[in-house]
């Protein structure tokens, strides 16, 4: 009678956890399951055609991208610096916060769409005029993946953008995080991706 | 004994071809039909202003072997040929003229009636009748199948739209259309790799496929003067020059030799109007 | 309408019939139980008026049962497919001294290169046949299968072979055919609009059979 | 008791009863019952064009050499021919007949039409976690069935590639002469794909967050169960073909080659990624078919789920195993034979926990007060022919058998039974059981009982012979058997087959006529017609906007029918206080 009737026990209330955070977590666990097909491909594609890989460096312009990564975890930092400051109800830090983290995704944005435009224009791989998707697996595993953490990023800086402006608006505060919390939760692992990135596809 | 087998199988395939497509445009026994049938296209020309092109692709020196086709898989068809089995179709000549040479007018040319008509391509035991076509653009071309087993038509060109499809089954056609001016464009069957055609596309109805006896003739044509391409498969192109009077018959005729083979063969160029001089050029894709 | 297996012609085929039959009969038995009590139970526990069901959550005595016995059973059979696999497949068990020949698919044909007298690959007189492998009965046979440009399947039914043509991978399939015969070649895996048309004739000739068809078709080759 | 109450209600969406215009009630709204009921009629009719498709390629497999295809005039010439469906088409119909069947078919019917309906109902709340979100997932299907009708008629024709899009042929147009069409699919798979993860958010977020006070995990319906390990699957699984058609559609278009030999590529990489995702696609497509069933079956027998316990630790474990055995699509692919042998091991024990959930299901059925209505004569149906899919499911399974059945029309037989007769029949066993509280009105039972025998006969006439055209080694996907020499003498199974086929797409219209007719003549239903346990029963038919006038509270576990202590009636639901039915279930 393991199952039968059972009155009277605490009922269960579901995770401590507001909703939108669960959603978030759920939705990042799908996520990672996409950047993990395209890693998946690339460190397979790899491993099966060494040959047709460049030296780091060789086409890569790796201190520009390195200088990016660091815009980026910057943007991480002052994200947690933005929630802290909700909690703690400071305006003037929300404002600022969110400003700064947007302006920061806004930047790497703009960079990595100079290193493209460097790389199509300027760089030659294995003797095609520019490095495009078509230059070999290694043009195209490389746009692919960065060119889909770009796209998130893109996402990540519009959702910025719009609670920035909603922070002007007095939107949030101590009363009202969630927010600004779960936007976050995105933007750091669309950080930790990058970081993942950059190893596999600039540095090693 | 190769030169007996040469214009027996020529005739038959004259035949065969003259059955299936009805002297359908540009096929190779019937240049003369395929001229006949662009006239009443051409019916804006005034008649006593137009001429006649008609000459011949002339083969000297040592006729190359062409390679047997083992056909043993596909007994059917197989069963239509003669106890020499079928061969390639690459060089033909019968009596020293060159067939399947696919000639038409590539400069000089102002202003063109419209295409009419239809032209045929047909598969006749396992092989495409005619082996080189030529079709205006924009003319429909009718592909059927005589063989009752599955081919497929697979036509690959550079400046038109390309398409593969099938005909399972003897007597089902099909209608397609190249909109651009292209030469040439290369059609093969995937099922029977020896099966391979080609389609020549021009924007005017002056052009004509050399038959059997290596001969040609293009009429209606307006007078004026003009330059002819011969485009073979094996020995590429050579031009020449031709005036065309009215009610004349210009004479203009290709010489080739064994040794020939081998040169950079055209496939799959586009014909550019230049409208400021209403001459044809041809742009090179590769 | 003749149900069967197609007779087997290979070393190979004898085994994997066997395990066929094998799974017949156990997937038989479980088949009858599960039909059967499904049937019994929908008959003799038919709805009544004023019936009532017996209360019961399970028992874990039973679900330990019907986890076990397939659990071994599936056991079983799994290390016996395995090793009957290992047998067919493994690498370690390729013949070494085996006649070779080269299959190549392409949208829609087989072209099979024959090893020549010398009996190896790669020599000058090798030659090519459309659509027509023919080779010597009790022998190891290797062949090296490429594709051109989809993926096709090399299937020949009465010796209980197939294997996937990969472009870009040359796969060895070996096998040993143990009578005389004529088969066919078919495409078992989608290649496009002429994949039910990718066929190719099997010829299994005796030793001499095979040495004269092949010494047949090699003039036309050495030219 | 208040205090419960209020907890729950934390996240209450209000009844809002008031004046909402057409557009925001029928067509964009949030509420996870419409949105049920646009995916049931977006999936029904998709089903229907799925089986029509079907119904020109068993034409074409029986009398390859007729011509003739009725109204084959309507067709243009591209497609069929002097009355001849062309290999091309041909390609088209198997590759749209199954991904339309998979992906806009079945799987939108068991998670976006149930999952969405029964979650939140069966769960005890008002909404789903994400309305909007919600919403999103049945407009992103939209695009999808567009671009799919749409690619039929494109220069090239629709996907000729098989539903399984194995590269280089989906890859190169020039090798196909489909160009556009497949382009347009993979567009499609991508819309799909966003709107199963949407979806799946939805339902795990809600499932995890949003139960009723009293809703432990283990007194959740099996239903929710399943639709909540499906969620994982899907979550974890469509973002890999996301990713993978993305590459394959670059391939095509800028020029890339990941699957592509020339430029460095694998096909086999494209075979694992689909494979990775097409094996838990697998159980996708059966694991809520078992919910219901088991469901069904309890409410059916009036008697409780028989190893509720290990119902639950199967449907875990197949999910489990479930991305650890992809590999055995591929046995005779040209992966490497050693990487084949543990995937036959994983695969092999993957059938544990389906022998698990039959025998469950059977000893449910034991010493039961049967109920053979409509819908408990499907969810009977799905048992039996469910066993018989996952006892063919062992034949391939053991890799050397593998080898020659491997592409023939034994996986054909194998699959359908799985699909329809698994799926499918539970799926219409699900419309049967839940309709009346859909739509407030009872299917016609009669009408309901011939649909369900002519589509048990009918479908055993069509897919059991295929058993025996696949021992003869009939290979799948082939547009004309009578070629082949080892092939010669089963025409006539095939004739039969088709016959059967198209007698059993008839029938589907006699339950479309029976559902349509329904909405309007049916008999009223009341609140619990089938005295149901389970929380979705407890609130009228059909439920409001909102669900519930107030949260319920769950005492019972779901399936409690012919408790001895309940003496008055049969059945004990979930929210019944236990004190007021009997004063000795309180004790238990």
């Amino acid at each position: 009678m393991a199952h039968a009737a059972t009155a009277g026990r605490v009922p269960e209330r579901g995770l401590d956890v507001y909703t939108q955070k669960v959603g978030m977590w759920v939705f990042l666990c799908s996520e990672v399951m996409f950047f993990a097909g395209l890693i998946g491909s690339y460190v397979v594609l790899r491993f099966g055609a060494a040959d047709t890989w460049a030296e780091p460096g060789d086409v890569l312009n790796v201190p520009v991208t390195a200088f990016n990564t660091f815009l980026l975890i910057c943007s991480s930092v002052t994200m947690v610096k933005a929630f802290a400051a909700a909690q703690e109800g400071d305006q003037r830090g929300i404002k600022l916060y969110l400003l700064l983290t947007t302006l920061l995704g806004a930047t790497f944005l703009g960079v990595q769409v100079y290193e493209y435009i460097e790389l199509v224009l300027h760089k030659s791989w294995q003797g095609s005029h520019g490095f495009t998707p078509a230059a070999g697996l290694y043009g195209a595993t490389f746009f692919t993946m960065t060119g889909f953490h770009g796209f998130h990023v893109l996402l990540g800086v519009i959702c910025l953008a719009w609670a920035t402006i909603r922070a002007w608006r007095g939107h949030w505060g101590a009363d009202n995080t969630h927010g600004i919390e779960v936007l976050g939760l995105y933007w750091h692992f669309v950080d930790l991706v990058w970081i993942i990135l950059f190893t596999i596809v600039y540095l090693i | 004994m190769r030169s007996h087998f040469w214009n027996r199988s020529a005739a038959l395939l004259g035949v065969v071809a003259m059955a299936a497509c009805g002297g359908g445009g540009g096929s190779s026994e019937g240049a003369a039909d395929d001229a006949g049938e662009a006239a009443p296209a051409a019916a804006a020309v005034d008649p006593a202003s137009v001429g006649t092109i008609s000459g011949m692709a002339n083969f000297g020196g040592m006729v190359p072997t062409m390679e047997a086709i083992d056909m043993s898989a596909e007994a059917d068809c197989a069963a239509g040929y003669g106890a020499d089995g079928p061969m390639a179709q690459n060089v033909l000549v019968s009596d020293g003229g060159l067939a399947n040479v696919f000639v038409y007018l590539s400069e000089g040319v102002s202003g063109a009636p419209a295409a009419s008509g239809a032209a045929a391509l047909d598969q006749v035991n396992c092989r495409y009748t005619p082996h080189v076509l030529g079709v205006q653009s924009g003319q429909d071309i009718e592909i059927s199948n005589s063989d009752n087993l599955l081919h497929n038509i697979n036509a690959t060109p550079t400046e038109n739209r390309g398409f593969n499809i099938s005909q399972p089954r003897a007597g089902i056609t099909s209608t397609q259309r190249f909109q651009v001016a292209e030469v040439m464009v290369p059609v093969r069957c995937d099922v029977h790799g020896w099966m391979q055609a080609y389609i020549g596309v021009v924007d005017h109805p002056y052009f004509a496929v050399t038959g059997p006896d290596g001969s040609y003739s293009i009429a209606n044509v307006p007078a004026g003067d003009y330059t002819m391409t011969a485009w073979h498969e094996e020995f590429g192109t050579m031009t020449a020059s031709v005036t065309v009077t009215a009610g004349g018959t210009a004479a203009a005729s290709f010489d080739y030799n064994g040794e020939m083979a081998g040169a950079d063969v055209p496939m799959g160029d586009a014909l550019v109007l230049e409208h400021g001089t209403n001459r044809i050029r041809v742009e090179r894709t590769q | 309408m003749d149900w069967a297996l197609p007779p087997n012609y290979s070393t190979f085929g004898v085994v994997i019939d066997q395990l066929f039959w094998i799974i017949l009969v156990i997937t038989g038995i479980a088949f009858l139980l599960v039909e059967g009590g499904i049937v019994w139970f929908c008959i003799k526990y038919r709805g009544r008026e004023g019936a009532r069901a017996h209360y019961t959550h399970g028992s874990n005595r039973l679900e330990i049962i019907w986890t076990v016995i397939p659990a071994i059973i599936i056991a079983i059979l799994g290390a016996h497919s395995a090793l009957v696999w290992d047998d067919i497949k493994g690498s370690s068990n390729r013949p070494a001294d085996a006649l070779e020949f080269l299959v190549v698919g392409k949208q829609f044909e087989w072209n099979i290169t024959y090893p020549g007298v010398d009996e190896t690959l790669g020599t000058a007189d090798d030659f090519t046949v459309r659509n027509q492998f023919h080779f010597p009965v009790n022998e190891d046979i290797t062949i090296l299968l490429e594709s051109e440009d989809v993926i096709h399947s090399f299937f020949i039914p009465e010796l209980r072979v197939k294997q996937d043509a990969v472009p870009g991978m040359t796969i060895p399939v070996w096998f040993d055919a143990t009578q005389t015969g004529n088969f066919e070649i078919a495409c078992a895996e989608l290649c496009g609009l002429g994949h039910y048309y990718m066929m190719a004739s099997v010829t299994v000739h005796s030793a001499a059979d095979f040495d004269a068809w092949q010494a047949s078709q090699a003039p036309a080759a050495a030219q | 008791m208040a205090t419960i109450v209020a907890e729950a209600t934390g996240q209450a969406i209000l009844h809002e009863e008031h004046e909402q215009s057409f557009l925001r009630k029928y067509i964009f709204s949030t509420d996870h019952k419409v949105i049920a009921i646009q995916f049931l009629i977006y999936t029904l009719f998709f089903l229907m064009i799925g089986g029509l498709l079907a119904m020109l390629m068993r034409y074409q497999i029986a009398w390859p050499a007729r011509g003739e295809l009725p109204l084959g005039g309507i067709f243009p010439e591209s497609m069929v021919a002097s009355g001849y469906i062309l290999p091309e088409f041909y390609n088209a119909l198997v590759t749209m007949h199954g991904s339309v069947m998979v992906f806009l078919a079945i799987m939108p019917m068991l998670v976006g039409v149930w999952a969405n309906y029964l979650i939140p109902l069966q769960l005890g709340t008002h909404d789903m976690a994400f309305p909007r979100l919600n919403m999103l997932s049945f407009w992103a299907m939209v695009p999808a069935g567009i671009l799919t009708l749409a690619s039929f008629f494109v220069v090239g024709g629709a996907a000729g590639a098989g539903w399984t899009l194995y590269a280089p042929l989906s890859a190169r147009p020039d090798l196909t002469g489909v160009g556009l069409g497949q382009i347009m699919w993979l567009a499609a798979l991508v819309f799909i794909g966003l709107s199963s993860i949407l979806g799946s958010v939805n339902y795990i977020t809600t499932t995890i967050n949003m139960r009723a006070p009293g809703m432990t995990w283990m007194r959740m319906p099996l239903t929710i169960w399943s639709l909540f390990i499906t969620a994982i699957l899907a979550l974890l699984a469509m973002p890999v073909l996301s990713a993978a058609g993305i590459m394959l559609i670059f391939d095509q278009t800028i020029g890339t080659s990941f699957f592509l030999p020339e430029g460095g590529g694998q096909p086999l990489l494209w075979q694992h990624l689909f494979w990775f995702f097409g094996h838990p696609e697998v159980y996708i497509l059966i694991l809520p078919a078992m919910g219901f069933t088991s469901e069904i079956l309890s409410v059916g027998s009036r008697k409780p789920v028989f190893g509720y316990k290990a119902m639950v630790l199967a449907l875990v474990s197949i999910a489990f195993l479930g991305f650890i055995v992809w590999g055995h699509h591929m046995f005779q692919s040209g992966m490497n034979p050693m990487l084949g042998l543990t995937f036959t091991v994983s695969t092999l024990f993957i059938a544990v926990p389906s022998a698990i959930k039959t025998f469950n299901w059977m000893g449910t059925m034991w010493r039961g007060n049967l109920q053979l209505h409509s819908a408990m004569l499907f969810a009977i149906g799905f048992v039996a022919m469910f066993a018989i899919g996952g006892l063919s499911g062992v034949f391939m399974a053991s890799t050397p058998v593998d080898i020659y059945i491997h592409d023939t029309y034994f996986i054909v037989a194998h699959i359908h039974y799985v699909l329809f007769g698994g799926s499918l029949f539970a799926l219409f066993g699900a419309i049967y059981f839940w309709y009346p509280k859909m739509f407030g009105r009872m299917m016609d039972e009669t009408m309901g009982k011939i649909h369900f025998w002519l589509t048990f006969i009918l479908f055993n006439v069509v897919f059991f012979p295929m058993h025996g055209v696949g021992m003869v080694g009939m290979m799948r996907r082939i547009y004309d058997s009578t070629g082949y020499a080892h092939l010669q003498g089963i025409e006539d199974t095939n004739a039969l087959i088709s016959w059967a086929a198209f007698g059993l797409f008839a029938s589907g219209f006699l339950f479309a006529f029976n559902f349509f007719w329904s909405l309007k003549k049916g008999r009223k239903a009341e609140a619990n017609p089938w005295n149901a346990t389970t929380l979705e029963w407890q609130t009228p038919s059909p439920p409001k906007h909102g669900n519930w006038e107030e949260i319920p509270v769950v005492y019972h576990g779901p399936h409690e029918y012919s408790h001895p202590d309940v003496e008055d009636k049969d059945w004990l639901a979930q929210n019944e206080r236990p004190d007021v039915v009997s004063p000795a279930a309180g004790s238990h």
